[in-house]
């Protein structure tokens, strides 16, 4: 009997030192980060020298929170560092939180909550799921706390809670990513027949929030216009939601080009390689665009038994990814991806802090759109490109 | 016979005592809390937000329990839960399927779920464990293929078929606490004074000798997954209820997050024993956890190790206090 | 020789889930042309090294009538504390092998003690350790994504481990030649050697193995640190194998390795298994992964499959047993 | 008689609540054979738990061989010389009987084990004790007998010096305690001491020297064999004469209706064309060597098993039982030799297990009406004399005997007319076993019928009206109390052996 007693205020006990020590952490300033997962210590290391420098610089103390989708992919860490910019500079304080998982909306819904009840005087949000955060916001809106949307807009987002949104245009990013890797096959479907199909291979997550979605879809409808310009027909197979949520696409047998698209059952590399394997195994395919980070590590993970990748549409399948990420810059330098799309995670990230500030200053703020950058072993140094290609 | 008398006191406290604790712990937790995040803890939002967690937990442990009560177990129910609101809510937004239809869908394909693991264990003497792997699998391959592998969002608050999201909050009002509370007394009415429960009970404790009494055995224990079944649907209403959006491939977090409040309740993983108010408080305990720890700026990962950590002392003082017993 | 015909029993299993595996390469070849070519056979291997690892480590505990559900979150955050030490401390990729492995043993010891000496039920306390290990990396490495040294890069030989690739290109599979090795030694070790006769003995029955003065609290946990041991292997193959390591992943994977076993032979109840079987039983798991994609199934009808197959596996145990 | 080789002094153990053992003493002898008598929970299996370190002793004094000892497990007993046979038996059913013989002493060569060395060891033990089985027949194959052997066979192969029986008998069948009985005999020529614990009379005064009574933890006295009497030792176990003759004939009167009759059952290789009539009233005795397929046809005929072919009238209508469902519907009940694992459901209260058979009795609409329920169970508790302190009571605090009212209580709710009793007093003590005989009169009395299937042959003629022999699964003979002698029982039980 005592030891029942013991072990559950044992656990009790657990819990709030756990908490205990969580809180130490979280009246610290900018340690908003380190209880997310020490990102301070690992952006610290990677780099921002002057950080230290600049800290003391205009000191606006207003206090932010900021929720990413996760901070699973690289790609958030880059854009921390861009609101240890912006921190910097303004002098603010900024605390960053974001679920386990970019799946985990429920999670990030509880988040944004906790967030708001915390009465910052702005919230940063990158939503994992678009539709899941309408109420919250709404709640933010009775608090009078102004929401930036970053990385991920909020379409149906109450009137007048979302002050901004910083993201790119997915869809334009996803064309890019068509428009550069046409020019590179242009030949090889110029010669496609009916008989003599050619196949271009899309590797696509399992889209949650609508980003990857317009992405994936951006690049489809992209490259049709280009293949009817060069007046070939096209069609759509694989997953059924673009099929059937392409237009201009003909059915299969009188295509002389195929895109086929891909989703895994679940965001893992594995599961993602093995799609862009199924694709990259068939003797027809010139070329694949992996459409996030993970997808596009797919098809390098993929590429390591198959060793199809080339930037010669002769010798081999033409490849393309999203995002950066050590692997796919490797893949580049390596002449295995011809390039790769980015978007500006650290501009995102920084311009998002700039805009709440704004915000709080009075200043009228409109939206930031940005762009996608097409990258290839000749721009990759540029100062456009660099800072935004994370590891 | 003397000895005999004090051990049976012992297990009247054992049980009786066993809710006490557990409720200190809760309250010790929400202050604890509250302190550590300077007050902004106690807001009635903050509460609205906790209770979002702990409906759809709530009945998913419900469930659980009558099937750890028969002594079996079910991790398939946070995939099937997810399940049963992506096809539903898929017919709902893309076969224009009316609000009301979908709900009682959700139900049941949640039902059918039961009915398969149930017969399978109790009909093919399937191991529940290896049963619920394999429902866990097709849950979600279910779901994935029947979506096209993408997430289902269910219609806002705003739109004419929001009105499904009044089971959690009416203007304010916590409709879907009393639900919740209403249930759990249904579900303790059934576990403690119907045969039902009573058989359920008993099989969990010695299968063999309830059935040389002359009683359909099977029977009983389908019927238990057929109940988590059927809560583990209730739940996918109240998911999207609080969450409008799911997706496939996912939801097994929710098991252990399940599984954990009813066995911190009291209920025995031997079988036999159950505690619905206990599971209730547990699922409150582990909800507040998740919301402490969100509101504490901690990501996720806190939260499932310390909710391990957890779970392995409740059990550890189940199995010694047990042992002490024999 | 009754002993015979216990073997012969486990044989036949075995012989069955050989079946199984040579019919479903016939199936796939015949239903898609693609998958009968050398880089898919390599790409199955690929998929199926962390597995088998996971596979030949859980057959332990499964045989002493518990399981291990850690391994699966587990051999991911193993893989993440590796990656960032590499990364963000900047060790050489022998080391983060190491702690990658040693992570692994400290869990298992760690879910020993949990079952074998505080006696908790072995499913339950797993599942904790499951809950635990998933947040142990992400929280102990900052919730970021990292991604080992790739095989191109100057320290990514530990990648040729698996999988050789000579200069023209053509790529060998040499991590089978290690799986079958390690098969190998862990039948031997399961068979011929006090730990695996103890195992089996523990599942089999445990007070009367205490009676026998065996030390069962040590075999016991011992066969839960074996799994972590093989969990934490898997790590570095899971590392070796993709790219980037992202946590949260990992969920699961104990699943397929679980799924496995049982396809192969393993009694849920305990005491039966081999290690052939399990590895066995992981290639069919994987064959499915890999093979439904390349019939223009979606990704998702594997997940469907392998619930099927699994229930069939345990069926037809169940009618065996209803025969005799 | 050789001299002492172990004395135990004063020794004292108390568990949480129980004092187990108050200042037992014990002195063995070697070549002799001790009887260690006592009614259950006497204290004796503890007492030798103590000896043999799987229990610690609060206090007290062990002198084995001169100096005093202490063991820490059964390891170091057995390294000493001091072996255990187990009443329950520690079987790995999935391994071969040699590998369960050298069980945490295998042979090795290096790091491998060397099973061949072990089977042919074991073959060697084996042919020293001139028993038949084959080393590398998986265990769980062997018949208990069979298990029980190996045991035996294993506790000698630790050249040990005292062994302790822990009612080796209670699962062997004659031939089998036979067979022991020569190795016994054996052994004590090599002047090995034996404690042998059990129940049954008959065995004690064959094979044992001297007989040390306990009684509740507490040690009574110490009598030669030869010089007394059952009835002695039985006084000294529980202070008052309870053996009682044989019945000489049967109390049914022959015109009494046939309840229940079986025909032509055939149930697997245990259950061959059994058939036989039970008439009102009467007690029909089931006796027969262990695995003769009394148990089985019983199971069959509640299906509780399956069963493959056969008819069955009640009150001479053709009845279809396929489950326990059917029979019990019948108003048939089965009072489950094994208890704990057939008969009660251990966890929950005296109230619940009475009504398990019966709940439909006890509803009102859809729920439990308790009331009622304690009610029903306090009559039952008052009429067996079940004692307790109340019907809340776990069953699982509850002494065998008072378990096994529980489970006749609950039959006697379903008011079942037939009532099949499997090894009624197994593992139950003296006393409480004439509680039950008396039990199962007065339940004849009442105009119930029952089977009683039992092993001990005293039980058999003391309580039976008519008696079935079965032997390897067929009907052999059917005798009328008045003239069934044991040595007809037996070579009816025997006869297919022979």
């Amino acid at each position: 009997m005592k030891k029942k007693v013991l072990a559950i205020l044992l656990s009790a006990a657990m819990v709030v030192s756990m908490a205990a020590c969580g809180g130490g952490g979280n009246d610290g300033g900018d340690t908003g980060n380190a209880d997310s997962g020490t990102a301070t210590e690992d952006t610290a290391d990677a780099g921002d020298a002057d950080d230290a420098g600049s800290s003391e610089g205009g000191n606006k103390g207003y206090s932010f929170q900021m929720i990413v989708k996760s901070f699973q992919s690289t790609y958030w860490q880059a854009a921390i560092k861009g609101v240890e910019q912006a921190k910097a500079e303004l002098g603010v304080e900024v605390e960053a939180n974001g679920p386990a998982n970019e799946s985990d909306i429920a999670d990030q819904v509880q988040m944004l909550d906790s967030a708001i009840q915390k009465k910052p005087d702005g919230i940063a949000l990158a939503a994992c799921d678009t539709k899941s955060v309408v109420d919250s916001l709404a709640k933010a809106l009775e608090a009078g706390i102004p929401v930036v949307c970053f990385d991920t807009g909020v379409d149906e987002a109450p009137e007048g809670s979302v002050y901004a949104t910083v993201a790119t245009d997915n869809a334009a990013a996803g064309a890019v990513a068509a428009e550069n890797i046409f020019p590179v096959i242009e030949e090889k479907i110029k010669a496609a027949t009916v008989d003599a199909k050619v196949r271009i291979g899309e590797v696509n997550q399992d889209a949650t929030a609508l980003n990857i979605q317009q992405r994936g879809q951006g690049f489809i409808d992209k490259m049709i216009e280009l293949c009817n310009g060069a007046d070939k027909k096209v069609a759509v197979v694989g997953n059924e939601f673009y099929v059937n949520g392409t237009e201009g696409a003909v059915d299969e047998k009188e295509a002389e080009v195929i895109i086929e698209v891909g989703v895994p059952a679940q965001t893992t590399v594995d599961l993602a390689s093995t799609e862009a394997q199924k694709i990259m195994s068939k003797d027809d395919t010139i070329a694949i665009f992996g459409s996030n980070q993970t997808t596009a590590e797919g098809v390098i993970t993929a590429n390591q038994t198959l060793n199809k990748l080339s930037t010669d549409p002769e010798k081999g399948i033409i490849g393309a990814g999203f995002d950066a990420g050590t692997p796919q810059k490797e893949a580049i330098l390596n002449d295995q991806l011809i390039g790769s799309v980015t978007q500006s995670p650290l501009m995102m990230g920084y311009e998002a802090v700039i805009t709440l500030a704004k915000i709080c200053d009075g200043e009228e703020v409109s939206d930031i759109p940005m762009d996608g950058y097409w990258y290839s072993k000749d721009n990759m140094e540029d100062d456009n490109i660099a800072p935004n290609l994370y590891d | 016979m003397k000895v005999e008398k004090i051990k049976q006191n012992a297990f009247v406290k054992k049980v009786g005592f066993n809710r006490i604790v557990l409720i200190f712990v809760l309250l010790l937790m929400y202050l604890a809390f509250g302190a550590l995040t300077g007050g902004s803890f106690f807001g009635f939002s903050r509460i609205m937000n906790t209770l979002n967690y702990v409906y759809f937990l709530g009945f998913l442990s419900l469930g659980v329990t009558f099937v750890i009560a028969t002594g079996g177990i079910d991790f398939s129910i946070g995939p099937v839960m997810f399940c049963c609101s992506l096809v539903s809510g898929y017919c709902l937004t893309t076969y224009g399927v009316p609000m009301a239809p979908s709900l009682i869908m959700s139900i049941l394909i949640g039902v059918l779920f039961g009915v398969f693991n149930g017969y399978l264990v109790a009909y093919w003497k399937v191991p529940p464990f290896i049963v619920s792997m394999a429902s866990m699998n097709i849950a979600k391959g279910i779901a994935a293929v029947f979506t096209k592998t993408q997430s289902v969002s269910w219609p806002q608050s705003t739109t004419d078929d929001g009105w499904y999201r009044n089971f959690i909050n009416m203007n304010g009002i916590p409709v879907g606490l009393f639900i919740f509370l209403g249930i759990s007394v249904i579900c303790a009415i059934v576990l403690n004074k119907t045969k039902w429960g009573r058989y359920i009970l008993c099989l969990g404790s010695n299968e063999e000798a309830v059935r040389l009494s002359g009683v359909n055995v099977k029977k009983w224990k389908m019927l238990a997954y057929i109940i988590c079944g059927t809560l583990v649907g209730v739940a996918s209403i109240f998911f999207v209820a609080a969450y409008t959006t799911v997706q496939p491939g996912y939801g097994d977090q929710y098991n252990n997050e399940a599984i954990a409040g009813c066995v911190m309740g009291g209920t025995s993983m031997a079988g036999g024993l159950a505690s619905i108010s206990g599971t209730v408080i547990g699922v409150f305990i582990i909800s507040l956890l998740q919301q402490g720890i969100l509101a504490l700026g901690f990501t996720k990962e806190y939260q499932y190790i310390i909710t391990g950590l957890i779970v392995i002392a409740a059990v550890y003082s189940d199995v010694s206090a047990r042992r002490r017993k024999n | 020789m009754a002993n015979k015909k216990a073997l012969g029993k486990l044989k036949g299993r075995e012989a069955m889930v050989l079946a199984i595996i040579v019919a479903m390469i016939v199936l796939f070849s015949i239903l898609s042309p693609t998958f009968r070519t050398y880089p898919t056979l390599v790409s199955v291997l690929d998929n199926s090294y962390y597995i088998t690892l996971m596979a030949l480590g859980v057959t332990f505990p499964l045989i002493t009538g518990g399981v291990d559900l850690s391994i699966g979150t587990g051999l991911v955050s193993y893989a993440l504390i590796g990656g960032f030490l590499i990364f963000q401390k900047g060790m050489p990729v022998g080391v983060a092998i190491a702690v990658c492995i040693g992570f692994g043993i400290l869990i298992g010891i760690f879910n020993g003690v949990l079952v074998a000496i505080m006696d908790l039920p072995p499913f339950l306390a797993t599942l904790c350790t499951c809950m635990i290990t998933r947040g142990l990396g992400p929280a102990l490495c900052g919730g970021f994504g990292v991604s080992w040294p790739s095989s191109i890069s100057a320290d990514g030989g530990f990648r040729k481990i698996f999988k050789f690739v000579t200069a023209e290109g053509t790529v060998i599979p040499i991590g089978i030649v290690f799986m079958i090795i390690l098969v190998a030694i862990m039948s031997f070790v399961l068979d011929h050697t006090r730990v695996g006769r103890y195992t089996i003995a523990i599942g089999s029955n445990k007070e009367a193995t205490r009676l026998a003065g065996v030390n069962i609290k040590f075999y016991h946990v011992l066969a839960y640190v074996i799994s972590g041991l093989f969990a934490g292997m898997a790590g570095v193959a899971y590392a070796a194998t993709y790219a980037t390591i992202y946590p949260g992943a990992g969920a699961g994977f104990e699943l397929d390795a679980i799924g496995g076993a049982i396809v192969g032979g393993v009694s849920a109840s305990g005491g039966v298994g081999t290690i052939l079987g399990s590895f066995l039983g992981v290639i069919v798991i994987c064959l499915m992964k890999v093979g439904l994609p390349f019939i223009g199934l979606q990704a998702n009808w594997q997940q469907i499959f392998t619930g099927i197959v699994l229930i069939a596996a345990v069926l037809v145990d169940v009618l065996k047993k209803k025969k005799d | 008689m050789g001299e002492v080789i172990l004395t135990m002094k004063g020794i004292d153990k108390s568990f949480p609540g129980v004092h187990a053992l108050d200042h037992v003493d014990l002195e063995v002898r070697k070549g002799e054979v001790l009887a260690l008598m006592g009614e259950n929970g006497a204290g004796k299996s503890t007492l030798m738990k103590v000896l043999t370190g799987i229990y610690k002793k609060d206090s007290g004094t062990i002198t084995y061989e001169g100096k005093e000892v202490e063991f820490k497990n059964t390891r170091e007993a057995q390294d000493a010389g001091i072996v255990i046979v187990h009443q329950e038996l520690n079987m790995l059913g999935h391994l071969t009987v040699a590998q369960n013989l050298f069980i945490g002493r295998e042979f090795k060569k290096g790091i491998r084990i060397d099973d061949k060395k072990m089977n042919e060891e074991a073959k060697k033990l084996f042919d020293r004790l001139n028993v038949h089985i084959d080393p590398t027949e998986t265990m769980s194959n062997l018949t208990v007998g069979k298990q029980q052997m190996c045991e035996i066979a294993k506790a000698v192969s630790f050249d040990a010096k005292v062994i302790i029986f822990d009612e080796p008998s209670a699962a062997l069948t004659e031939s089998e305690i036979e067979e022991m009985f020569k190795i016994i005999r054996d052994l004590k020529k090599k002047d090995i001491a034996m404690v042998y614990i059990s129940h049954r009379m008959d065995e004690i005064k064959v094979i044992t020297d001297r007989v040390t009574v306990m009684r509740d933890g507490t040690y009574v006295g110490t009598l030669i064999t030869e010089k007394c009497t059952k009835e002695d030792i039985i006084n000294m176990m529980v202070g008052r004469v309870i053996y009682e003759d044989p019945k000489t004939e049967s109390a049914v009167p022959k015109d009494a209706p046939v309840v229940l009759k079986v025909e032509h059952l055939n149930a697997g290789r245990m259950v061959q064309d059994v058939s036989f009539e039970l008439r009102k009233g009467e007690i029909l005795g089931f006796s027969g060597l262990m695995g003769a397929g009394r148990t089985e046809t019983a199971r069959a005929l509640f299906g509780a098993d399956p069963k493959e072919s056969g008819d069955i009238y009640i009150n001479g209508q053709k009845v279809t039982i396929n489950n326990p469902q059917d029979a019990v519907n019948c108003g048939i009940g089965y009072l489950s030799e094994d208890r704990k694992r057939y008969g009660i459901v251990v966890q929950k209260t005296i109230a619940e297990n009475t009504t398990m058979a019966s709940m439909k009795d006890f509803m009102n609409g859809i729920f439990i009406n308790k009331k009622k329920e304690v009610e029903v169970a306090d009559q039952y508790v008052e009429a067996l004399a079940t004692k307790t302190p109340g019907v809340d009571e776990l069953v699982v605090n509850l002494s065998g005997g008072n378990q096994q009212k529980v489970v006749i209580a609950k039959w006697l709710t379903r008011n079942s007319d037939i009532l099949i009793f499997d090894e009624p007093t197994r593992g139950i003590d003296v006393g409480a076993k004439n509680e039950i005989y008396k039990l199962m009169n007065k339940l004849v009395a009442e105009g119930k019928s029952i089977i009683m299937i039992s092993s001990e042959m005293t039980e058999i003629l003391r309580m039976s009206d008519r008696i079935v022999v079965m032997c390897e699964g067929k009907k052999t003979g059917e005798l009328d109390i008045s003239e069934a002698k044991q040595e007809t029982i037996m070579n009816l039980a025997t006869r297919e052996i022979e």
